[in-house]
């Protein structure tokens, strides 16, 4: 069950350029998040913004009670997270949200990432691994540095390939370009998993539509309460058995969709 | 010791004088596994109307100064699913339930409290004059004092149950609506609704909200909302309940301390859910350090300044 | 370059569309030393009345969420000592000066303005209807759309100069005002003074400030105020100058492009008396970002949902 | 003249409990700033409070170009300074408002501080040593732990009277005890200096007037602009050629008024 508590910060790594690994103590995250689920947090020392904000868990150790995130600091709720001290604490709840699903047997898990979407594929490898499934990691980002996590997930031994919009750094252009590659011509056997972007998701969407492949897709509304009664984060889904589109709240009936269900506007 | 924080509301008996505010607290059921529900006084419900409603499109939330605007537009399951397949749910949560009514027409309003009436579950009727988000109804009953005494007295003709008009603060003269709603026959009323605000982005020129306007909530209102609750607890006898930015037991007791026999928690919910404990916690903090009996002693024992009590 | 910010506002000219708020930057003279007086499009005095007056007793101020509750109860020279002793100092000063004007009676208001008339630096009147904290005049004037006309008629009848009457957040309808006040004869509109509210200590359990209640600015009011400008903006013909928690380039620009043909700086004052500076560097770089020549081309941009321009 | 600026955190000392020695770099106040005089400060890490807050200059050195304040954490405006790092910036204006003048030739400056009022003083000492003025200076706090600047007077040479209410360090009791055995039964040439809270400047004033002594008072009220527009920090004065009390604005016309203007309440 999801909790709601007090979090100290027990580490911290600043990553170049606006990025950082921050690890706090939260038994129920650590005992019980999945891959693909999230927690609503705002740091205490900073009373404004004043609402939490959603991050993805890329780790957790049970054994020390702690879990991790990979913050992108892009504004004053995620700056202020990654300007803590060790010892501060967070209000934090969590974890929330439906992880990703593993594939069926036989099947390959393609991940495919884009930006700060890379945080809970760290852990999906993780779970893939112990089950023994096997899996490949795209990994993109429009420059160079905006690979951050390249080395951890390279010492991690992850199943890697990189690319940049602009070439500096793997294979150039979008990160469905070494995708498409890796699926080549023939029908393999796979389902798409992806978190990044708007744009990066529904172009993964089509990429596995296209192929008549399976795709999860880790959507990124803003999120005022993370558990389904501010209405805020909604998105637009239609399941099969819906007869029209539906507001369906993301932070509790997501943030993972299968693609074929949401509404691409 | 919690008998401490137990307050009489219109016939009704809460254990704390702490009500989620409706909308932002779902129906309750959705906070469940995160909470013990009994630690609140009651909950308000999402506004309910006849139908489902769809809401309005995104973005419907956006953050500003200390507060939240927000154009959510009564998204809900409608008062029958509601009564199907939340009360049951609530059956095994000991708390007030309150019910957030919502219409179109006066009709409306009526009809759903009638579907209402039937439900063994449901505490009060709270009656939604004043939602900023919608083309019918809403606040355009709240700020027309004819139509406030109409829906009210709609209401109250089909209900036994205490009858909660909530008022919104998009008018010139709080006092003189509260008065209204008395007349018409209203158990308590509830103060204040959202504000109406607009935010632009300045990049795009459009209204931030898919909507255009929107309701302001949070701290960023407590001032006003309190100046309101005050002038509201002054206009009339029925109980007031206050509702604004209330984030800590002090900004609960601001509301007590003008003369609110309750008070509702909005936005804080999506901050913190642990909000009642601390509120709960910090209440009774309060009385011992003032060595008070009872919250009640707190009710409405602002020392106004040229003013004897 | 700076000519891409200069606005025409009811026949003046404004180098930019920024003027320091009645209040929150004295007469203007206590900058002097401070800040080069002419980055400003204009100043708008201290409230003036005919006589001195002392103000309410303190505290006269309290910080909220993102807000500040003042009722300072207008504490100033009186207008003669303002002609004789403040204008001279202004000559120096390449900016406009808008006097704002208060009374306890209408009649009041005609005799400081009648009194202005003869003194040379002036170049407009902005008309205080809107001050919560006084108990004659001020809100209760701009609260009622009758006697509005009237202080506005009256100013209007014994000046050449722009008659600016500043509405009062304060009220249901602020398009209503807005007209009435153009009916009258105003040549623009400010809109909004500070929104009545209370803060209470819940140690003392009374008001926080001497006078119980006071009004609200800064950045909490900023959403409320921006869409009280918009529907002002579309009700009247006159400009509207937008005030309301304006601290940033993107704040003023807010309040530009839902109408407003100039802004009024408050609170900010206070915060930091680099703001002009700042919030000018940053319109033109906005201006340079979007391709635009000159601030005109921003007012009244707004792309409302569901309407076309 | 006062100059608003971005004044950088250039060295950070803590003190035991909630005290801290802040130096900034900002040339106006340093060049300046005389003892009694002000800055209005706000760390710009925290837009919370979102007022600027004051307080007294302690020690300035122009050729570095920096001021050092000494602060007390007790809100969130103060704690915010505490907090920052060095190379963080505040938004300072300085320094403002009417500084402690000297005695006249032959009259001894008695300086009596309590708590944080001793910060004018560090500075007002030097001032008066560099015009070989004598002074004493009466330190009083609640208890031993609320003397924080002891040490560093002590090392600065300041001719020092101790006193804590209860008794744990220096003379027992108010500051006002040593202050009057100081004093002594006959007529001593002195004027008075006092800063801290506000019954203790009244007890000052009181003592002065008893003995027809001048005596000069650093007043504490809320203060939200310092320049003398807000009128918020208003103290009600009145002076001789005044026929009434009026309210005056205490950061401008003060923080330091001669103690026989000042209308007690
Ligand atoms: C499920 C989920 C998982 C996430 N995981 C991660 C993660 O692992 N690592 C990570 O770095 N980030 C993650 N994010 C994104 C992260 O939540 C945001 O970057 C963060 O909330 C930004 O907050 P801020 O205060 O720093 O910036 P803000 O200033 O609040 O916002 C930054 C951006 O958000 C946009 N924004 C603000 N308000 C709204 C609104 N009402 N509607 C739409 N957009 C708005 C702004 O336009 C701006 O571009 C995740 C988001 C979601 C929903
Ligand atoms: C001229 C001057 C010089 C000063 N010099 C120093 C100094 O050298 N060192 C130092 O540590 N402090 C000094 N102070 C005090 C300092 O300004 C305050 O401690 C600081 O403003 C507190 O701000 P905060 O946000 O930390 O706490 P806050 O939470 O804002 O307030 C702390 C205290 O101030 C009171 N307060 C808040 N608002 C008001 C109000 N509207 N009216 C009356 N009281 C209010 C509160 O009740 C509370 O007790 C000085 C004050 C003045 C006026
Ligand atoms: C997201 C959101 C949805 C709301 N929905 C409703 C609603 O359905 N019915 C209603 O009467 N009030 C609704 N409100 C208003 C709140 O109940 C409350 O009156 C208001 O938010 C002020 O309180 P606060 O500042 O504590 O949030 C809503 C508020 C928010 C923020
Ligand atoms: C301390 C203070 C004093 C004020 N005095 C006046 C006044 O004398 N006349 C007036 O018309 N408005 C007065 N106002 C209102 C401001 O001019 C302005 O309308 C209001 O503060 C909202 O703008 P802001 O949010 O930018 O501060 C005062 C505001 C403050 C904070
Ligand atoms: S974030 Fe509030 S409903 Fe999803
Ligand atoms: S602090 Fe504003 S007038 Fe003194």
């Amino acid at each position: 069950m999801p909790a709601n508590l007090d979090a100290p910060l027990v580490a911290r790594e600043a990553l170049p350029g606006p990025y950082a690994l921050l690890t706090f103590a939260h038994a129920a995250v650590a005992r019980e998040a999945r891959a693909g689920q999230f927690v609503m947090i705002k740091a205490h020392t900073a009373p404004e913004p004043f609402l939490r904000r959603p991050f993805s868990i890329m780790a957790v150790d049970p054994g020390r009670g702690t879990f991790t995130l990979f913050l992108k600091g892009v504004g004053p709720g995620s700056r202020a997270l990654i300007d803590m001290r060790v010892g501060e604490t967070a209000g934090c709840l969590g974890p929330l949200g439906k992880p990703f699903e593993a594939p069926p047997p036989g099947a390959e898990a393609l991940l495919v990432a884009g930006g700060y979407g890379v945080a809970p594929f760290y852990m999906f490898g993780e779970e893939l691994r112990a089950q023994r499934r096997p899996f490949h990691l795209f990994y993109g980002g429009r420059t160079a540095p905006d690979l951050p996590l390249e080395e951890i997930l390279i010492e991690g031994g992850y199943p890697l390939a990189l690319s940049t919009d602009d070439g500096s750094r793997g294979t150039p252009g979008r990160v469905t370009v070494p995708l498409e590659a890796y699926l080549g011509a023939e029908g393999r056997q796979a389902v798409l998993y992806a978190c990044g972007p708007d744009a990066m998701l529904h172009a993964v969407a089509r990429v596995a539509q296209a192929r008549g492949l399976a795709a999860q897709v880790s959507l990124d509304p803003w999120m005022g309460c993370g558990v389904g009664t501010c209405l805020g984060c909604v998105v637009k889904i239609q399941r099969p058995s819906d007869a029209r589109p539906k507001w369906r709240p993301a932070c509790t009936e997501g943030p993972v969709f299968d693609a074929r269900d949401v509404v691409w506007s | 010791m919690s008998g401490r924080l137990a307050v009489e509301l219109a016939g009704l008996r809460l254990k704390n004088p702490l009500l989620a505010a409706s909308g932002t607290f779902g129906y309750g059921v959705e906070y469940e596994r995160l909470m013990d529900l009994s630690t609140l006084g009651g909950i308000v419900s999402k506004g309910l109307y006849l139908e489902p409603r769809d809401g309005c499109d995104v973005p419907r939330i956006v953050e500003t100064p200390s507060g939240l605007l927000n154009a959510i537009g009564l998204q809900g399951v409608g008062v029958r699913a509601y009564v199907r397949d939340v009360l049951p749910r609530l059956e095994r949560h000991d708390t007030a339930v309150v019910v957030n009514v919502c219409g179109d027409t006066v009709e409306e309003y009526a009809e759903v409290t009638r579907i209402l009436e039937d439900a063994p579950r449901v505490d009060a009727i709270e009656i939604n004059i004043s939602c900023p988000n919608v083309k019918k109804g809403g606040m355009a009953f709240g700020g027309d004092p004819k139509m406030t005494h109409e829906v009210v007295a709609a209401v109250r003709r089909v209900t036994r149950r205490p009858v909660v008009p909530k008022l919104s603060p998009n008018v010139a003269d709080i006092a003189l609506f509260a008065r209204v709603c008395e007349e018409a026959g209203a158990s308590a009323v509830s103060c204040v609704n959202t504000l109406l605000g607009m935010v632009v982005d300045v990049e795009q020129r459009r209204p931030r909200l898919a909507f255009g306007t929107g309701g302001l909530s949070g701290p960023a209102i407590r001032p006003i909302a309190v100046r309101m609750a005050w002038q509201a607890a002054r206009a009339v006898s029925v109980p007031v309940i206050g509702i604004g930015g209330i984030m800590c037991a002090e900004d609960a007791l601001e509301f007590l301390i003008v003369g609110c026999r309750a008070v509702q928690v909005g936005t804080a919910n999506f901050v913190d859910p642990g909000v009642y404990e601390r509120i709960n916690a910090g209440l009774l903090s309060y009385l011992d350090r003032h060595g008070l009996a009872g919250i009640g002693d707190v009710v409405g024992t602002l020392a106004y300044p040229g003013e004897t009590k």
